[in-house]
């Protein structure tokens, strides 16, 4: 940020770039001043910059998300720029640098740290630490397990969005009250019945919707639109039905729940010591553990 | 009495495809009984074992699948054992992994 | 495009290196390989390269649509960059050339015209010219009665959408039997009910998702999903409402409206000559022409 | 009887601010007759004048207000002469032209 002509003062709670940058949105009475100043001292990890994250980053970069984390291992391929767009140019790079540079370019004003390693139980609470929300951008049961029970042991709610063919799914977790994943999902799906984008198809603006709408659902969240009383919901998209999308509410936190229940049944030493076994429990269709 | 079903996040594929169903049931009938019913009149004979492992396990639906009464989650409406009302609408929706 | 390696053979319908690229949503039933070939041989036109045209124009030129013209004679600013990230880096640039070089670097399979001109009743026949289907992506009333009527009197359909604050609409105009804008809106609105996105304020994600609905909505119709039957629609979207989303089935073509009706009130000439007032007839709550 | 009136694209600045109105209405009720009974009742008196312009003129909803029956264009149920019946939900989305 060029900060030469644009002083932050005492008097000031952002510099003078801010206010022109982000006049548009502090407009919104929903959202204003403090809504802004909210978004700015937070600090926001996005696992993935797939699909789904290539629209949630460059919309909460553009809103001014005062620290992004991006984690992904993968590299940029050809087939992947239908739906990535945030990639635009950069087959071959590793995704979470390159969704950095894009983030980099559209808002200089904020700070971005690309992480380029997959997200495992031996690294995953490090990750999280120092982060106010998590947004779930992947692309296969285990690791939203593996996010989720991260999550909830770290206290970090998460915003999950998901996407296949010509469908899209939305929910919050470990939030005021509100479920988990593990709450609504307690036993893991068969592996027969899982498909991920690239083996089951996905319609670009289909996995788009879904990414956009994380990116609201974190703005709202992180200034606090949540915090008074919070609705747990579900929001599905269907791109090819009338009416394409349908919002419904599901349960509140489970007592019984293996992660955020009463007597929780899973611990950061199990996950660390890779006792929770994430690559292998959505591996077969009847094995379930936990 | 006459009830919807819809199918969510894949799930007509166990079933004939179709994403919604108007169905007549008996009144007083429950959700278990509609899952039971489901699998003998809205599946194609020839699909209908490995649609019912698509659909069921356990005698319930498989993990995975949410069952929504209304835009409400089964749990906030005693799960299987919700009598249907008429123009009761459920939805059945598979959990979606990709991104 | 590098063909080098990717010879379009007679056997094929596409270059090897489209079937890469394409290859996801390919895999989707409902779009197939039947559908990237009516996409590859389609010419959209883009109004506004800003909130709307921003996430619209990244989707479909990933889709593959095969020519994209994009007109705009604004220039980037960077109170735009929160919800126009297409333009990422180029504060000063045209918006249209900023989203054509955005274009070119996402999908080099494509062909994409920016035009740097502001759509006006003398150019809007001769732009449209040649195009199968016009997104509007504009801010205000008075533009998007000219895209309606030009696209009425070119035989063009229209996806439009809109968007202020924490809310969204669209709609598809002039198609299979369903209502032009006028049909909906016979009498433009009073100038003091008008508010545009730069005094009314916006969220990002809101004008983005009805930019990438815009986008969803016009790969269906152009891959012939509202062929048979159409149903006129609007979707509602409201970021801070549950549920967000409502979508609501409006009137077909009316046979009394000045533009698509049976006796048309509204012709190119008079267009052209200005006797239809863009630029004035919003401009004051009584006044109406036409 | 009970109906429910929500508003879109920022006509509740002509009210009172809320988006969604429970209100109890007399049967046989028309559209016509809730419009002016909504000027009546749900705007505070001191903009009851502001108002009215901003969402009525010429005695119906002012140009580039749609008005939604049950998500139906108001059109396609008789306009303003549609009879109320219990439990429908009136929407009034005033057109938006920002991008
Ligand atoms: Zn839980
Ligand atoms: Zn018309």
């Amino acid at each position: 940020m060029d900060r030469s002509d644009s002083e932050k003062t005492d008097v000031l709670p952002m510099f003078k770039q801010e206010y022109g940058r982000y006049g548009r949105q502090m407009l919104v009475p929903e959202f204003g001043i403090s809504g802004q100043l909210d978004l700015r001292s937070k600090r926001i990890l996005v696992v993935g910059a797939g699909g789904l994250g290539s629209p949630a980053i460059q919309y909460l970069a553009g809103a001014g998300i005062g620290h992004i984390t991006i984690i992904d291992d993968d590299t940029v391929e050809e087939s992947n720029l239908h739906r990535q767009t945030i990639h635009a140019g950069n087959v071959n790079v590793p995704k979470s640098e390159s969704a950095a540079e894009f983030v980099g370019k559209l808002n200089p004003c904020i700070s971005v740290t690309p992480m380029v390693v997959r997200l495992s139980p031996s690294n995953s609470f490090s990750v999280f630490e120092g982060h106010d929300l998590v947004l779930d951008c992947t692309d296969g049961p285990a690791v939203r397990y593996l996010i989720n029970d991260t999550a909830v042991l770290s206290g970090i709610p998460v915003v999950s969005a998901s996407a296949l063919k010509t469908e899209g799914q939305l929910s919050i977790y470990n939030y005021n009250g509100g479920p988990c994943y593990r709450c609504l999902f307690p036993i893991p799906p068969p592996a027969d019945a899982v498909q991920t984008c690239g083996d089951g198809g996905i319609m670009g603006p289909v996995v788009g919707m879904m990414g956009m709408s994380q990116a609201m659902e974190a703005i709202k969240l992180l200034t606090g639109v949540y915090s008074e009383s919070f609705t747990p919901f579900l929001m599905l998209y269907s791109a090819y039905n009338f009416p394409p999308w349908k919002s419904v509410k599901v349960r509140k936190r489970q007592k019984t729940c293996a992660a955020c229940g009463d007597v929780p049944r899973i611990s950061r030493q199990l996950i660390e010591t890779g006792q929770v076994d994430y690559s292998e429990f959505c591996g077969s269709p009847s094995q379930v553990l936990l | 009495m006459q009830i919807t079903v819809e199918f969510s996040g894949g799930l007509e594929t166990a079933f004939d495809g179709n994403k919604k169903h108007v169905l007549d049931v008996p009144e007083g009938s429950s959700v278990n009984w509609l899952l039971h019913h489901m699998v003998e009149t809205l599946m194609p004979d020839h699909k209908r074992e490995e649609g019912k492992n698509i659909f069921l396990q356990d005698e319930s639906v498989r993990p995975g699948v949410l069952v929504l009464i209304n835009d409400s989650d089964w749990e906030l409406e005693g799960e299987d054992q919700y009598i249907l009302q008429p123009r009761d609408v459920i939805i059945f929706a598979s959990t979606l992994h990709g991104g």
